[in-house]
């Protein structure tokens, strides 16, 4: 899911490499990489998916240590992340324009059975990908590779003729149209080799073929995963992989709540442990009195995007004074306190997150944190509403219920009452992006699936993207910023595409479809024992390819 | 024992139950609660305050309480809700509604149905027993938890979620009440007056008003008070598993279940919910079983 | 004969319960707003990647074929899509999880050890607490020990398991750090280990579950205490000791087994809360996560599973009873 | 020698059970403590046991073989219990341990005495209380055997560890006559063999006769008359012991002649009864009930005859034959309770019933003035004040006075509440009244004025009466004509002097000669 759980960077732009989170502690430890220990990692997940054409894990997270793929991300603290190589020896070589990349792949590459990588098997898996058994992972290439669109599979439709691999070290890509993003693509889970000897797509997703540092070692459904060293893995192949500790065990299944608790006691294995989760807010203010605690907390920088959507072509929302007495309405200072306080988020007043480039920083409804309730009845007023019924839909999980009655009282005090639905997640997504649009409000976060303005506004704002699992979840449909949105996505150059869009942000809110709520920020714990934990500013994860344990 | 030991002069229910000090108490404690249930919004109008309305100015950065005890002070008796501010003592006041208002409700429906199944299957005996019995046990051990929650998730936004609830809870609850009716039926249909009536030519009717109902009236009336705890921690439980009455409607479940992430930073937060749920179930414990002793047949006459 | 011909009834109400569990676990779960295709729908989702994944799951076609490709699929297996990356789901095929891509079967076999686990060894727990401190209140009944026996009851009964249960992680795992704060840990990876993860559930269920059971315990040995039989055994010369714990405990425990049987399928078939409390994966914690992610296969095989147990539990209690209690046995 | 001596006796609980009482018993001789429901005697005999409940206050004295047993150890008392002194208890039904085996049972009281506990032994001792097959009784669940069987068992345990007393409380009450013959004989013949003292604790005078040398009679927990039983039997001197012996119901005593009825109230033609399509509790039974006429019906327990009670009234239904109740099949009406409702209702109307437990027989939580109403509000379309004059004429009718009326039937005892019973089953004038054993669970003075109120009462109103009884002399006293069952089929039926004077048929004949007569001369 982009809105919560997992983000992807899709473009070479970078956003700025502030870093103030990480601080100089953290780069003290990061210059020693020691080897040995056992990590351990608390997720609330309860399954890891193996299975590279059923992922879509961060490249810097869990697949990245078992699994490798043509390219891969460098995410180091007080750095922009890049894409570097990773398999192949380079970021990828383009012709025809753009349409055609090639590839080349290192020497004394091997799976952990000793046989070599080859380009054929990086082919197969990015072929299985397109198996419908097979299906759930990230698929952008599968709409870029040419002939995609009617491709089933190797199981049912043979090879697919638009990649070649002309011998075992080298892979050719031919694209429907020409993408500067390609290097990117490749660093997705789907470009991880798979041998088809050893491809059972019923088995793969707990036995994938190690190429990475580490490879499965046991697999205990709903409750832990353990990883043990790959010994046929080279370093010397290998630039963003420190592969410190010797064994890394996922405890699945774990309470946020419970997680945090454990960490913060650092207490027996607790102390090389860190958790996968964000820290709730209640224990946010816990590690405020715990010193110990606090120095074990990293917190990202201002990311992602929470806004309030207003489903534009409902009832009364059609009415964009109505919109705007919600823009004022809206108690942001409320909010920001029920995501954890200043360490929860900054108010927010722009679509474009900071830290991309071309942001312009603006307030078109100048309200204060707390929301101008006397504007916004105005407004209301203006609008012929003496009153509003309104139904949020949220979430089912306390953290959530939270934002959103701190939504619920702030519109309250212009008079618009607001019913919260709780649903669960799936259900909730759904109903956000499928076609009926059953909704008249909903809380959601936008991590930007591209670090660059494109990336905050397409998705969200264009009419192409309403219903059918699109992200237009405020179904809002503007044929001028339609047109400029077409416009940026078209311009080749970086200042120009960067000035339209920041004119898209502003005439978008004009219109008042959602509401920026705060840039939030995301808070990790890690146990004494764990260093070289970092969250870079992009993504906002921990990097679990550099983690390793004082010896 | 056969030993003939003279009958003790039997006493008036009444009396017994008031000589109980426990079931008293608890009886006692069941109608305070009940007034605060009703008089909630004068009370927490009294100390200042509804349970919707942030007050951030009464935490820190954090979203912490601002002073000891989880913000207790003249303003905020129980002091307020983390992240929030809210009143804790007005959340705490109002939830007593919620739950009230679902145990009893629930209650209801649950004695109606399992008094209708019990006395049905214990009067017709033969299949329509055997079915309904059948029935009965599937739904004694029932997963009805994964019902209720998928049920919340399909309901419409507009259905009131505490009639849900109420609905859910008591349409799951009846089975163990039918069970104890059905067997007192089964019991009565073999006592000489029953049947003497049915000699008589009494209908279907005349013997469930005359002599059926009155002689189940009190296990029926000890049963529903013995119910009502139980609906009540459904409910909370429910509520704690977000399942429950939605926000920002007080409910203890859902306080004590966002609280239990607080209770090393603000345990007065869990307390007070924590208390009043602990206090209602118990006093309805009590007087349950205050009753039961009180309008036993058996125990009337030991 | 009479008994076979019992047994055939009783197994042909067994199967047909289950039937119209099924039903309705079905065509309430279908009319979930969610559709269960996104899940494996991937990111981008386009339309034709939903209808393609929908498709292959079988979710294309009208419910009741759904529901009867189902119920066919438990006596001869099922498989989905075609080719070498074909899922199989073998007979007894429950559905097949495509969100965890394994047979429902599977998953519960994988889940069911921690839910026994928790279940088995709490209830063996509470039935001696709650059994034995029932027979020692009803023994000295009146006394100190039987007044706080039954406080202790009521406080106990009173008592929401998941209260209970986080302040004990809180008081033993975090304050005092003697037991784990939740998790599992299969017997077959390390007994010790195991047993010290279980510990804390085992002890808040059994308390609150031994607060009941005593007093149903005390309640049935005092109408055993005054029954004919027992006056018998008194005249003729037995020791009290043996009074109680032979003629009075064998016929408390037939009322105490009925109860206990019902509520062990109860508890086996969701221990949704002591799961969620103690951060373990088990079954019931499979069908909350099913539940939220609308992974249906999974939840109408767990609740089909649930059914199966409460039935079977109801089926054992009947057999315990007729060797408890020679007068029903047929 | 003195075996047992009661002094100055009292026990009390919250109120007082017993007071000064004393007897003696000597060893070999039997003493019999006789007296009604509440005259203290089973309480004296569960003093001697120590097995009062706790809230029991006992004074006085009680030595046992010179040793004083009030206040003594308990482990000493417990040694004595199955010891030196054996019970024998009413119920054998529920005096047994449902869930063990009968043998298991008497295996466990010889091991509690540190007796050797073989197999054998146990089976001995089944052979020596006269039954069959001990291998098979031995094997059994109590429910598995009859009351008659398990009362033999009872004394084998009792007598297991060869006891110098033997307490039989109530030892054959439960027991049909030709098993209450049985167990007496069989408790004279150990007496005899093995000399052991009996206590025997009992209200009815038939057994006193049968069995003792020297009674004690109690009446509210203080002896009235203590006398040799031939002496007491032959010149009671006190009163109450006078009105005890007289209110028996004497075999021959003062039987009815038949009388020539109207025409027929009631007459089954072939009845057979089935229930849950197996065991056939009735199998082919005619017989008539005359108008004005009274039938005794006579039977053990299982015989059937209260079958034929339930099946007149429509309670069960009858699997063939007919069942005609002034003229109207109520066993077809009673095969198809829904669609003959009405017909149904319309044959009840004129049927009147009165059971045999005054404890159940009224609806606890109604008064007596509403229960005798009723059947007047399910049949009678009469206004409250009439119903009020109507329940009070049968008040009066069955003797009761008006002030009853507001009563509920916890405030009364067994012989009121069988008169309210009776004056419901009267309110409508039925021309039928089937009386199912409605005296046996009343004490005999009790009883005896009950029959007596019945028999004014049918003399007054001129119903025909089924009366269903196990007991000879009580149909005696009633009835017209006897009819007697035996595992469903009538045996024999005729004129109630022909039949209880000269009986034809073998069975007749072996339930005429079990009956206890109340005088020591006639023992068996």
């Amino acid at each position: 899911m982009i809105r919560r759980t997992a983000a992807v960077a899709l473009t070479a732009l970078l956003t700025l490499a502030a870093c103030g989170a990480n601080s100089a502690d953290d780069k003290k430890e990061s210059e020693g990489s020691a080897k040995g220990g056992k990590l351990t990692i608390l997720t609330a997940q309860t399954d890891i998916n193996f299975d590279p054409a059923k992922s879509q894990n961060l490249a810097i997270t869990t697949l990245g240590l078992v699994l490798r793929r043509l390219t891969t991300w460098d995410v180091q603290p007080g750095k922009p992340a890049q894409v570097v190589p990773d398999l192949a020896t380079d970021t990828g070589t383009s012709s025809d324009g753009g349409k055609t990349w090639t590839y080349t792949l290192k020497d004394g590459l091997s799976y952990a059975d000793g046989s070599p990588i080859t380009s054929k098997d990086i082919k197969y898996g990015v072929e299985r990908s397109f198996a419908p058994e097979l299906s759930g992972g990230l698929g952008y290439h599968k709409g870029l590779l040419a002939g995609g669109d009617k491709y089933k599979g190797p199981y049912t439709g043979g090879e697919l003729s638009s990649i070649e691999t002309p011998d075992d070290k080298t892979i050719v890509f031919h694209l429907d149209a020409a993408y500067g993003d390609w290097p990117w693509i490749v660093s997705m889970p789907a470009f991880t080799p798979v041998p088809k000897a050893k491809d059972d797509p019923k088995t793969y997703t707990q036995k994938p073929v190690a190429s990475g540092p580490y490879e499965i070692e046991t697999y205990q459904q709903g409750s832990a995963v353990t990883l043990k060293r790959n010994p046929k893995w080279d370093a010397k192949t290998d630039t963003v992989r420190t592969a410190g500790p010797d064994q890394i065990v996922f405890q699945l299944g774990q309470d946020t709540t419970v997680a945090a608790q454990r960490l913060i006691a650092d207490a027996g294995d607790d102390r090389n442990a860190f958790g996968a989760g964000f820290v709730p807010p209640a224990q946010l203010v816990q590690v405020q009195s715990n010193p110990s605690a606090k120095q074990r907390l990293v917190t990202s920088d201002a990311g992602a995007l929470a806004y309030l959507a207003l489903n534009t072509q409902r009832g009364p929302l059609k009415d964009v004074k109505v919109r705007q007495a919600v823009e004022y309405a809206v108690d942001k200072k409320a909010f920001q306190v029920a995501s954890g306080g200043a360490t929860g988020g900054d108010i927010a007043t722009t679509l474009i997150t900071p830290g991309i480039a071309g942001r312009q920083d603006y307030d078109l409804y100048p309200a204060g944190p707390s929301g101008d309730v006397a504007k916004a009845k105005q407004l209301l007023a203006e609008a012929g509403r003496t009153s509003l019924d309104l139904t949020l839909l949220s979430e089912n999980d306390s953290d959530s219920l939270a934002k959103a009655q701190a939504i619920q009282q702030g519109l309250q005090r212009a008079g618009i009452k607001v019913t919260i639905k709780p649903a669960e997640e799936s259900t909730v997504t759904d109903t956000i992006t499928g076609d009926k649009g059953d909704y008249d409000l909903t809380v959601s976060s936008w991590q930007p699936d591209f670090p660059s303005a494109n990336g905050n506004i397409q998705p969200l704002f264009q009419s192409s993207e309403i219903g059918g699992g699109g992200y237009n979840i405020s179904r809002y449909s503007q044929p001028e910023v339609d047109k400029l949105i077409e416009q940026a996505l078209a311009e080749t150059d970086a200042t120009k595409a960067q000035a339209l869009w920041a004119q898209a942000d502003k005439r978008i809110l004009t219109d008042a479809p959602v509401v920026p709520l705060i840039y939030t920020k995301n808070s990790f714990l890690h146990g004494s024992g764990v260093q070289n934990f970092f969250v870079a500013a992009f993504p906002a994860y921990p990097n679990y390819l550099k983690v390793s344990l004082k010896q | 024992m056969v030993v003939d030991i003279p009958l003790a002069p039997a006493r008036h229910p009444l009396r017994r139950l008031l000589a109980d000090r426990w079931a008293v108490a608890g009886g006692a404690t069941i109608l305070v609660l009940l007034l605060v249930a009703v008089a909630a919004p004068l009370l927490s109008s009294v100390e200042g305050h509804d349970p919707y309305t942030y007050d951030l100015s009464a935490l820190d950065d954090s979203g912490k309480p601002l002073g000891r005890g989880g913000g207790i002070s003249g303003d905020h008796w129980f002091g307020v809700e983390p992240m929030t501010g809210r009143d804790l003592f007005a959340i705490v006041v109002h939830g007593a509604r919620t739950s009230l208002l679902v145990g009893v409700g629930a209650t209801l429906i649950a004695v109606a149905i399992g008094v209708l199944v019990g006395v049905t299957a214990g009067y017709f005996g033969g299949w329509f027993d055997r079915v309904l019995s059948r029935i009965t046990d599937v739904l004694l051990g029932f997963p009805w938890l994964v019902f209720v929650i998928a049920l919340g998730a399909i309901a419409p936004a507009r259905f009131p979620k505490q009639l849900l609830l109420v609905l859910v809870i008591g349409l799951f609850g009846w089975p163990g009440i039918a069970r104890v009716v059905r067997g007192q039926t089964m019991a009565l249909k073999q006592r000489t007056f029953v049947v003497a009536s049915a000699a008589l030519g009494a209908g279907t009717g005349h013997q469930l008003r005359r002599h059926y109902l009155p002689n189940l009236m009190s296990t029926i009336i000890v049963y529903a008070t013995m119910t009502i705890p139980g609906m009540i921690g459904s409910e909370a439980a429910l509520s704690f598993l977000g399942v429950g009455v939605p926000p920002p409607t007080p409910a203890w479940g859902r306080t004590i279940g966002e609280a239990i992430a607080w209770v090393q930073t603000d345990p007065m937060f869990l307390v007070f919910p924590g208390a009043a749920l602990f206090l209602v179930t118990l006093a309805f414990n009590l007087f349950g079983d205050g009753l039961r002793d009180a309008l036993d047949p058996r125990t009337a006459k030991r | 004969m009479r008994t076979l011909r019992f047994a055939g009834f009783r197994l042909l109400g067994m199967a047909s319960t289950l039937l119209v569990i099924s039903f309705l676990t079905y065509a309430v779960f279908y009319v979930l707003p969610a559709d269960p295709a996104r899940l494996s729908c991937g990111r981008p989702c386009t339309p034709e990647r939903l209808a393609e994944a929908s498709a292959f799951m079988g979710y294309d076609k009208p419910w009741l074929q759904q529901y009867l490709d189902f119920l066919g699929g438990i006596f001869t297996g099922r498989h989905f899509g075609a080719g070498q990356a074909a899922v199989d789901c073998a007979a007894p095929c429950f559905g097949y999880s495509f969100r965890l891509n394994e047979p429902v079967t599977q998953l519960i076999g994988e889940r069911a050890p921690v839910t026994f686990s928790i279940a088995v060894g709490a209830a063996v727990l509470w039935l001696l607490l709650g059994v034995s401190s029932g027979v020692a209140a009803a023994v000295k009944r009146g006394t100190l020990l039987d007044r706080s026996a039954m406080v202790f009851s009521t406080i106990g009964v009173s008592s929401p398991a998941y209260l209970v249960g986080l302040l004990g992680i809180l008081l033993f795992g975090f304050t005092l750090d003697m037991v784990p704060v939740g998790g599992y840990v299969p017997l077959t990876e390390s007994p010790v280990d195991w047993l010290w993860h279980l510990v804390l559930p085992w002890c808040v269920l059994a308390l609150i579950n031994a607060a009941l059971y005593a007093r149903l315990t005390r309640g049935q040995m005092i109408e055993v205490l005054g029954e004919d039989y027992i006056r018998t055994a008194r005249a003729k010369g037995l020791r009290e000791r043996r009074v109680i714990g032979r003629h009075g405990l064998r016929n408390v425990l037939i009322p105490v087994v009925t109860v206990f049987g019902l509520d062990l399928g109860l508890l086996l078939g969701g221990a949704i809360i002591t799961e969620r409390v103690f951060s373990m994966q088990g079954l019931g914690a499979l069908l909350i996560e099913a539940v939220g992610t609308v992974d249906l296969p999974v939840i109408v095989g767990m609740t089909l599973f649930a059914a199966f147990l409460v039935i079977v539990a109801n089926f054992a209690v009947d057999l315990v009873y007729g060797v408890l209690d020679p007068r029903v046995s047929r | 020698m003195t075996l047992l001596s009661v002094e100055d006796l009292s026990i009390a609980f919250e109120a007082e059970a017993t007071r000064g009482v004393a007897f003696e018993l000597r060893r070999g001789r039997v003493l019999a403590l006789v007296g009604e429901s509440g005259s203290g005697k089973s309480v004296s005999a569960m003093s001697i046991l120590g097995l009062l409940p706790g809230t029991a206050r006992v004074s006085g004295s009680i030595t046992f073989e010179g040793e004083q047993l009030v206040g003594a150890d308990p482990e000493r008392l417990r040694e004595l219990r199955g010891g030196r002194i054996g019970t024998v208890f009413q119920e054998p039904m529920t005096a047994f341990n449902p869930v063990f085996t009968v043998g298991n049972q008497i295996a466990e009281a010889l091991r509690t005495h540190d007796k050797p506990a073989s197999r054998q032994r146990v089976h001995d001792l089944l052979g020596l209380v006269g039954l069959d097959d001990p291998r098979r009784v031995a094997r059994s669940y109590p429910h598995q055997l009859s009351g008659g069987q398990l009362q033999r068992a009872m004394i084998a345990m009792a007598i297991s560890c060869d006891p110098v007393l033997l307490i039989a409380d109530e030892p054959t009450t439960a027991l049909d006559v030709t098993a209450q013959a049985g167990i007496l004989a069989l408790l004279r013949d150990l007496r005899e063999r093995l000399g052991m003292a009996i206590l025997l604790i009992t209200h009815d005078m038939g057994v006193v006769a049968g069995l003792a040398d020297d009674v004690v009679v109690l009446e509210k927990g203080v002896v009235v008359e203590r006398a040799p039983a031939g002496r007491l039997f032959a010149a009671p001197e006190d009163g109450y012991t006078r009105a005890l012996l007289d209110a028996v119901p004497r075999l021959g005593s003062a039987t009815r002649e038949a009388i020539e009825p109207s025409g027929d109230t009631l007459v089954l033609t072939d009845v057979v009864v089935e229930y849950s399509g197996r065991f056939r509790a009735v199998d082919g039974v005619s017989l008539t009930v005359g108008a004005g006429e009274i039938l005794g019906l006579v039977g053990e327990s299982g015989s059937g005859k209260s079958t034929i009670g339930r099946a007149v009234a429509g309670l069960v239904p009858v699997t063939a034959g007919t069942a005609l109740v002034g003229g109207a099949d109520i066993g077809r009406a009673a095969r198809h309770p829904w669609r003959r409702a009405a017909q149904l209702r319309r044959i009840r109307s004129g049927i009147g019933i009165v059971f045999q437990d005054p404890a159940s027989s009224l609806n606890p939580r109604v008064t007596v003035a509403d229960s005798i109403a009723e059947p007047l509000v399910l049949h009678r379309d009469l206004d409250a004040a009439a119903r009020g004059r109507r329940v009070a004429e049968l008040l009066d009718a069955v003797r009761l006075p008006t002030a009853l009326r507001d009563r509920y039937p916890y405030e009364m005892s067994g012989g009121q509440r069988q008169r309210v019973a009776i004056a419901r089953a009267l309110a409508l004038n039925p021309p039928l009244l089937i009386a199912d054993e409605p005296t046996s669970a009343l004490d005999v003075s009790v009883q005896a004025r009950v029959l007596e109120l019945l028999r004014s009462l049918q003399d007054e109103f001129g119903f025909a009466c089924l009366f269903i009884s196990h007991d000879l002399a009580v149909v005696e006293r009633l009835a017209h004509r006897v009819a007697v069952m035996h595992r469903g089929t009538i045996v024999e039926q005729g004129p109630a002097p022909d039949v209880l004077r000269a009986p034809e048929h073998p069975y007749t004949r072996r339930l005429l000669a079990s009956v206890l007569v109340p005088d020591p001369a006639h023992r068996g």
